[in-house]
């Protein structure tokens, strides 16, 4: 007598759908990359910070509807698009962050424009690059040309780079400056790293534009030149890498979160990284075709560990709530890096849904933090104690997205850290204890701090909070109901994905 | 209820009697022997028995805040010692309840009625008792572990915790004599010494504030508690007495069926016994002197060390 | 069927608890919360009983949730209805306890909703079949205990103990994962069927159980990782204490012996080996830490690492005899053990609950400023001694059982073959006895310090006698500790299918023996009657007593205490708690425990006070976790530079690893 | 395969390289900038030569972006930037001129050895080409890791991407897409530059990067 779930109808769902769209002049596809570009220029020209962010809140609702129903398309692929199992989740959970991210900065800036941080002119910029953001995001989510990928994510780095130094603080400039510097750096490696890329395959392929589309790489790369190709890899690792925050990579992520405005650090944290990561995994899996290059895999593995324990140990001193939260991003981006490195079902399955899981609850920390900043005033942790008794409710937020982070049950990042750690055990003792003291560390660190903000004697004005909580619980339950059940669908395609990554 | 029942149950009152008559009378041995040893008259031998009867008919004077558990507390002393002593066979092995305890449950009835005392010690909240009571349960904490290794190596060598069993294998001299049982009879001796408060390491004589342990808890004590303390302690020191010779000198105990001429043959011999340790006892007092309370330490340690190694070689090799 | 009333349970709690979250603000909250709770307790505790009374076949259930691909199991033996029969017995008391005293607690929001939660975790780890489920209902358990730890936020020691306990349990369930990535293999099978199926080589096994010792062995608090313990314990209100010290701990036990007895297949000798001698330091040093202490509560956490040292040892002797295929003894050691870990729930929980009447009565947890209580806590008294005495091993309680019991197992020893074993067995023995006497002088103190003597404090002069709802649980637990004592043989024939599934075979039926006396091998070897001896003390004493006033004086005069001459000497010259523990802390305590007795005695003619100040460090802090952490913070401090550079160096941090990289590629062959 | 179009191509992309050594050494900004302005001829050079050996008429255009935007335009603004905010025109260096040289030798070895021996698959010209350009581009890393200051960081980078213009024309027939966004990130770098220099000016009155170190979001006195 097992009772049986609510089971969803998935067909009539699609149906539905599908009738929707084919009324429609545009594909998803086309929409998921049009609303922003359309968007953009809308919000450079609407003066008004209200209609602004209501008008960034409809776009990226648009952009999350037509993601989302991407998934209910069928595959699709060009030589310049595609849409296949990998990136499709990757697009939904993309345009969903993005629509929550939306709200809660709507409900944010106003508070910014009132403490006087932004003013209008530059909070119309700021709603342009968002969307310009998103757009670029998607952009390289869905190119298969491996050049457009490259655009789509260089267009993504520099809008944030100018979210980045909106405030325009000494330490707000010089962080943008240092994200700057450094990822275009990482621009310039990871551009070599594409020629390099395509001059391998043209040999093979022949030149023109297949000779850049990914999918078709993929399929004749085991003819490639091992030497150029790992060459090509390890440009693209650093370049890339540098966009996902692996230690040393790294130097840019901290004050880029702490200085910029929170939506952005909710933002970078929870997707920008990832999609640098996913360009990194979609060149890692044609080296993987290819016997003869270097071990991608234990590079990965070394960079992996490399961030996750250096990070856990600099989460001790930090002084700023937002830079802990960035280095802890760092942490997990190596556990993530890890995972691929591993390789196999359960590690890559574990990798995936790690990378989901930890961008909803990143950017749920931050939404939590920017509340906190706000009503506090401050972003010092010594100056912050005491919140469970001031504003109980933004305690419990913030304690259950920490408690989510540092990996304990019954969240989902629990789920991907015990299929890893135990798969890892069951593989390479050595490594998984390495894995396990990096884990140890940055718990410590991250518990130490909770408790200091959560308890003791309230500090700061007893302010009211006057946003919105919706989008951080909102995350907070997908990430519980992720840690307790995984739908049938998600699973199958993080299966997919899986045995793909090889 | 037929008669060999009511034999059984005669048998067992008798021997709770018998132990109950019996101990004032050691003390008193002990006492008179130890006086002559010092070249002093000292008191009659049923001395014991007066000061008891004296006790129990002058009124008990109790402190103001004496709580019930100060005034219950000598009865239970007095029924843990006196069960645990009825419970050591003497004259006689398999009595009814011999199986009602091992030696393990003796010594740990004993521990009751000490946990029982130490803490009336404390009830009245003078100095004196607190005294008493953590010296009384250091010494515990040590005589005990030694007292329960000294079991072990017998029950290893009898393969049982039962006296009864024990005593009727030792009897027909199947064990032989061993160096376990030698240890592990030197260990008893220093453990009976140490929970008798005898000297050197306590000195029942003395109320000298310093020295004394067993007597500081007991210094608010008056009249039938007084009593009842006084009748238990002589019943502990019987019961180790008798403990002594059932484990080590079982001889004359009767083994099968009561019958008289065997009961009588076991009586005799136990009171020889039992008479033969109560002058040895004050002998061994009076050539040694009273230690000073941190020697303790040494003292039962080297006590727990020999049980220990006893324990060791019959864990090694069942012959030894 | 009884599996799903569990479930059941569960879901129920976890109800309880949101609405404890919905009815927290107000200040009648706690007592629907609490009633409940222990409602749902006496269900889960029916089901359980249930299912090992009817001695029911294993039921399984499993839910389309959890880990992908393996779903959620859940299962009901003997064994997980024994230990679900505790924590809900335990939870059952917890909660009647709390009806009374959850009235003092001050922000109720803090307490509420995690009390069901909590009590659901313990539940659903006991019921739970695969290891993702365990897991979760194991981080489960400690994260809402921990929520309950740190409840009273704003003394700055409970969020330490909030700390250490979080961080401790959290590197528990890291290595249980460990060992559940070797049991599940690198396929991945994590449901308990699998791994009780495939039976890991010699290695593997060894690694798994060494793993789940130290996961499992640091929630039950085995030395040295139980550090968190006696700061955790106490921390929380005293009903959520006496779960943690009473069920958590058994809960930790359920987990090593599921795994280690169940999963794992027949063991290796060495494991008994260091089961031994983990579990005698454990028990000896747990109360010597204990006798140090001078609060009440974390006294009691402290006599909790003891006698889980002695579970242990029970375990350690049934897994040396289950190596040796002998299977009586292993039953023996097995009955012993789980007869213990059923008997500290009793009277760890009565303890803690006297802690709580003593704490709320005087607002004290120092015992130095308590004292008198038996006179202003009569009924409180009366159980907290009880308490104490089976807590000592005391006859004709049920403590002295179970530890008896464990006596004659280790009496067993000679007959085993591994000359390891046989040298270490006698050592534990030593040291079971050791602390059981130590156990015996260390509640001397408690209580003669605490609950005798004259009020060392105007909070101890006016303190006032606990509610009737304390009351009752405390004294069901008392006479349940009476129960177990005088009628162990029902309690080890109630058990025998759980020993049966773990050992292999089974003790004698013991309800048939003459007078109820239990029987563990054969009569001739050793026997012991609780009920008997009740009766003799009872008999002797009364008869004595009635004699006495009968025929000699039953006049009975007040007085003065003797003072020496110097009237109405003040309550401080009482014998003190440090004092009393003094001689033993001379004997063993010096070297061990690091003490440090520094005495500031004013010059003649100074009128100043004079001092006297001891410092007792735990070693396990000196040696292990001091270092640890201070590593920790070194290391952080020595790579914190890396914050502060200039972008110019963190480009060529980039440009150095960029380099390398090419290096490799140059060189991969 | 001898014959002139591989000879030019290799003078070109030769002259190109020694000229980021040239860059590697220099003191002066100015010197900097007008030496970085004639690497940027010499590239646009080479393009248009190799637009000429692969009949691929767009590279015309990249050599054009190249000539106007990194030959002309930027130099030109730099040095208008540097008088505006009058920054001193010596430049500490990090490390001297000669251990500079050496590792600039060793990373030119290095992109050979790493290119050179690769597989028969890739035509030689492309492989000299590649070769020369990795030397660029790891020259360009250098000489930015080399200089306090941030004006000679940009043409560092620069450099850089003149590197990367040099590959991207030596790879035969890649798609538009790639000189589009190789002006693009050219556009966006020196928009983003100038917006930078400018704001930065505004904040500190200088370029140098120590004073932007002094702004670290958590600076050691408070750790």
């Amino acid at each position: 007598m097992i009772p049986s779930l609510p089971s969803v109808d998935i067909s009539s769902i699609i149906a539905s759908i599908a009738a929707f769209w084919s009324q429609l002049p545009v594909t998803p596809l086309q929409a998921v990359l049009l609303v922003p570009a359309v968007a953009v220029v809308l919000l450079a020209l609407i003066p008004g910070y209200r209609f602004g962010a209501f008008l960034n809140v409809l776009a990226s609702g648009l952009t999350f509807f037509a993601g989302a129903s991407l998934l209910f398309n069928p595959r699709y692929r060009t030589d310049i698009l595609i849409v296949d199992d990998f990136n499709v989740y990757l697009v939904t959970l993309t345009t969903f962050v993005a629509f929550t991210t939306s709200i809660f900065s709507a409900s944010y800036i106003g508070h910014e424009l009132e403490t006087g941080r932004l003013t209008p002119r530059f909070l119309r910029y700021y709603h342009a690059l968002y969307q310009a953001m998103i757009g670029a995001m998607n952009v390289a989510l869905v190119a298969n040309n491996v050049g457009l990928l490259w655009v789509g994510l260089e267009v993504a780095t520099l809008t944030t780079v100018m979210m980045v130094g909106i405030y325009r603080t000494p330490e707000a400039i010089e962080a943008a400056w240092k994200y700057f510097i450094l990822g275009s750096v990482g621009i310039a490696l990871a551009f070599f790293g594409t020629i390099l890329v395509y001059l391998v395959a043209q040999e093979v392929l022949g030149e023109g534009l297949q000779a850049m589309a990914w999918d078709t790489m993929l399929k004749s790369a085991a003819r490639f030149d091992p030497k150029l190709l790992s060459l090509a890899f390890v440009f693209l690792l650093v370049g890339y890498g540098t966009k996902v925050g692996l230690a040393p990579f790294h130097a840019w992520l901290p004050d880029a979160h702490a200085e910029g405005p929170t939506p952005i650090s909710a933002v970078l944290s929870g997707l920008l990284l990832n999609v640098a990561l996913y360009a990194l995994l979609r060149f890692k899996m044609i080296l993987a075709a290819n016997a003869a290059t270097i071990n991608a895999g234990l590079v990965l593995i070394v960079l992996g560990l490399v961030s996750l324990i250096f990070a856990g140990f600099m989460l001790y001193r930090r002084r700023d709530i937002k830079r802990l939260f960035a280095y802890s991003s760092i942490e997990h981006m190596g556990i993530i890096t890890f995972a691929f490195g591993m390789g196999g079902a359960l590690a890559n399955f574990a990798g995936l849904l790690h990378m989901t899981m930890h961008s909803l609850t990143k950017s749920a920390i931050f939404f939590a933090v920017g509340h906190i900043a706000q009503v506090k005033g401050t972003q010092r942790i010594t100056e912050i104690s005491g919140l469970s008794s001031s504003h109980p409710v933004l305690a419990v937020g913030l304690a259950l997205g920490v408690i989510a982070i540092a990996g304990m049950p019954p969240f989902g990042l629990f789920t991907s850290e015990f299929m890893l750690v135990s798969s890892t055990f069951a593989r390479q003792p050595l490594l998984a204890v390495a894995l396990v003291f990096g884990l140890i560390v940055a718990f410590g660190a991250l518990i130490l701090r909770l408790q200091d903000v959560l308890f003791g004697e309230a500090s700061g004005p007893p302010g009211k909070v006057k946003a919105t909580y919706a989008p951080l619980f909102l995350h907070l339950a997908l990430v519980l109901a992720a840690g307790l059940w995984l739908p049938e669908p998600v699973v199958r395609w993080f299966r997919a994905v899986a045995a793909q990554l090889g | 209820m037929n008669l060999a029942m009511i034999w059984e149950l005669a048998a067992q009152a008798l021997q709770m009697l018998l132990v109950l008559a019996l101990a004032p009378l050691v003390l008193g041995v002990t006492r008179k022997i130890k006086a002559r040893l010092l070249r002093r008259i000292g008191p009659p031998t049923w001395q014991p028995y007066i000061d008891i009867w004296k006790l129990l008919h002058k009124e008990a004077v109790l402190a103001h805040n004496a709580s019930w558990l100060y005034r219950v507390t000598p009865y239970l002393l007095f029924a843990t010692t006196w069960v645990a002593a009825a419970l050591v066979p003497t004259y006689a092995i398999n009595l009814m309840f011999s199986w009602s305890a091992d030696l393990i449950a003796i010594v740990a009835l004993l521990a009751t009625g000490r946990f029982a005392l130490a803490l009336a010690g404390m009830d009245v909240g003078t100095a004196f008792g607190g005294i008493g009571s953590s010296r009384e349960m250091m010494i515990a904490s040590l005589a005990e572990p030694a007292m329960l290794l000294v079991v072990f190596s017998v029950a290893l060598i009898a393969g049982t915790t039962q006296l009864s069993t024990m005593a009727s294998i030792f009897i027909n001299g199947s064990v032989g004599l061993r160096v376990s049982l030698g240890l592990a009879l030197f260990a008893f001796v220093f453990v009976a010494i140490a929970e008798n408060a005898r000297i050197p390491v306590d000195n029942p004589a003395t109320h000298l504030e310093l020295t004394m342990v067993h007597e500081a808890m007991v210094l608010e004590y008056s009249g039938r508690h007084l009593a009842m303390i006084e009748a238990a302690a002589a019943l502990k020191l019987t019961l180790y007495f008798s403990l002594l010779a059932c484990l080590f000198v079982p001889f004359g105990m009767a083994t099968g069926d009561k019958n008289i001429d065997s009961v009588l043959i076991g009586l005799m011999t136990y009171l020889a016994k039992i008479l033969v340790l109560a002058v040895l006892l004050p002998i061994g007092e009076t050539s040694v002197a009273k230690m000073r309370v941190f020697r303790y330490p040494i003292f039962l340690g080297s006590a727990f060390a020999a049980a220990a190694l006893a324990v060791f070689l019959l864990f090694v090799s069942r012959s030894l | 069927m009884p599996a799903f009333v569990g479930l059941w349970c569960v879901a129920a709690l976890l109800g309880i608890a949101a609405a404890g979250v919905i009815l927290g603000r107000w200040s009648w909250s706690w007592a629907p919360i609490y009633f409940a709770s222990l409602v749902v307790s006496l269900a889960g505790l029916a089901a359980a009983f249930w299912h090992l009374w009817a001695g029911l076949p294993p039921e399984t259930l499993s839910l389309p949730v959890g880990l992908p691909g393996v779903g959620s199991k859940f299962r009901l033996d003997a064994l997980a209805a024994f230990f679900l029969l505790v924590a809900n017995l335990g939870g059952a008391m917890a909660s009647l306890y709390a009806l009374g005293y959850g009235r003092h607690e001050t922000s109720q929001l803090r307490v509420l909703p995690f009390y069901p939660a909590y009590l659901a975790g313990m539940n659903l780890v006991v019921l739970s079949d695969d290891a993702v489920s365990f897991l979760i209902a194991w981080e489960f358990m400690s994260l809402s205990s921990w929520a309950l730890v740190v409840s009273n936020h704003r003394a700055p020691e409970n969020i330490r103990a909030g700390y250490v306990y979080l961080l401790m349990a959290s590197i528990g369930t890291l290595t249980l994962v460990l060992a559940f990535g070797v049991l599940a293999g690198v396929t991945g099978d994590y449901s308990f069927a699998a791994m009780r199926a495939q039976h890991p080589d010699a290695v593997a096994a060894g690694l798994v159980f060494l793993l789940v010792l130290a996961g499992a062995g640091s929630k039950a608090g085995l030395v040295p990782l139980h550090i968190w313990l006696p700061l955790a314990h106490p921390a929380a209100p005293s009903h959520v204490s006496a779960l943690m010290s009473g069920v958590m701990t058994k809960i930790a036990i359920y987990g090593f012996i599921r795994i280690v007895f169940d999963l794992l297949g027949g063991p290796a000798w060495w494991w008994s080996l260091i089961v031994l001698g983990i579990g005698g330091a454990t028990a000896v040093l747990g109360v010597l830490y204990a006798l140090m202490q001078q609060d009440l509560k974390r006294l009691l956490a402290y006599s909790t690492v003891e006698n889980i040292g002695i579970v242990f040892i029970g375990l350690g002797l049934g897994l040396a005899f289950r190596a040796s295929n002998m299977a009586v003894p292993a039953a023996l050691a097995i009955t012993a053990a789980l007869l213990h870990v059923f008997n500290h729930m009793l009277f760890k929980s009565l303890l803690f609950f006297g802690a709580g009447a003593v704490v709320t009565a005087t607002g004290e947890r120092n015992m130095e400023n308590l004292g008198g209580l038996i006179h202003r806590l009569p009924r409180t008294a009366v159980a907290f001694l009880i308490g104490c005495a089976a807590v000592s091993a005391l006859p004709p309680l049920n403590g002295f059982v179970s530890e008896w019991l464990t006596f004659q197992a280790i009496l067993i020893g000679p007959e085993l073959p591994q000359w390891g074993l046989r040298f270490i067995i006698p050592a534990v023995g030593a040291m079971l006895a050791l602390s059981a006497a130590l156990a015996a002088a260390c509640f001397v103190k408690a209580y003669g310090i605490a609950f005798l003597g004259r009020p060392r404090s105007p909070a101890a002069e006016a303190a006032r006698e606990t509610d009737v709802f304390s009351l009752a649980a405390m004294f069901i637990l008392a006479a349940l500790c009476f129960a177990a004592g005088i009628l162990p043989g029902a309690a080890i024939d109630f058990i025998a299918p759980v020993v049966q599934g773990l050992a292999g075979a089974r003790l004698p039926v013991q309800i048939g023996q003459a007078w109820t006396s239990i029987v563990p091998i054969a009569s001739s070897r050793s026997s012991y009657n609780g009920l008997v001896i009740l009766s003799f003390l009872l008999a002797s004493g009364v008869i004595t007593a009635l004699v006495v006033h009968r025929f000699a004086t039953r006049a009975t005069r007040r007085s003065d205490i003797w003072d020496c001459g110097y009237p109405d000497a003040t309550p401080a010259a009482q014998y003190s708690g440090s004092s009393f523990a003094m001689p033993i802390r001379r004997v063993f305590g010096t070297t061990m425990f690091h003490v440090r007795e520094t005495i500031d005695m004013p010059r003649p003619g100074e009128t100043r006070a004079g001092h006297f100040h001891v410092k007792v460090t735990d070693p396990a802090w000196r040696w292990f976790y001091g270092p640890a952490a201070r590593a920790v913070l070194r290391a952080s401090a020595a790579l914190n530079w890396l914050q502060f550079l200039t972008i110019r160096r963190y480009l060529t941090l980039v440009f150095a690893t960029l380099v390398l990289l090419l290096m490799v590629v140059a060189a991969w062959r | 395969m001898h014959n002139i179009n591989f000879d030019v191509a290799h003078l070109l992309a030769g002259s190109i390289l020694a000229l980021s050594f040239v860059l590697l050494y220099q003191h002066r900004i100015t010197s900097m900038l007008n030496v970085f302005a004639l690497q940027a001829i010499a590239l646009s050079l080479s393009v248009a030569w190799q637009a000429y050996i692969q009949e691929a008429p767009h590279l015309l255009v990249t050599a054009g972006i190249a000539l106007a935007v990194k030959g002309i335009v930027i130099p030109t603004a730099l040095h208008r930037i540097v008088r505006r905010l009058g920054i001193h025109r010596q430049i500490e260096e990090v490390i001297g001129a000669g251990p500079t040289m050496l590792t600039g030798l060793g990373l030119v070895a290095l992109s050979i050895l790493l290119v050179l021996p690769a597989g028969q698959t890739v035509s030689l010209l492309a492989r000299e080409d590649l070769a020369f350009a990795l030397a660029v581009i790891l020259l360009g890393l250098l000489t930015m890791i080399t200089r306090h200051n941030a004006v000679t960081q940009i043409i560092g980078f620069m450099s850089l991407e003149n590197g990367l213009v040099l590959a991207a024309t030596g790879a035969k027939g890649m798609p538009l897409v790639v000189e589009i966004s190789v002006a693009f990130s050219v556009l966006i770098a020196f928009s983003v530059f100038g917006i930078f220099v400018f704001r930065i000016r505004e904040r500190f009155d200088t370029v140098d990067i120590g004073a932007l170190d002094q702004f670290r979001g958590e600076r050691r006195d408070q750790t």
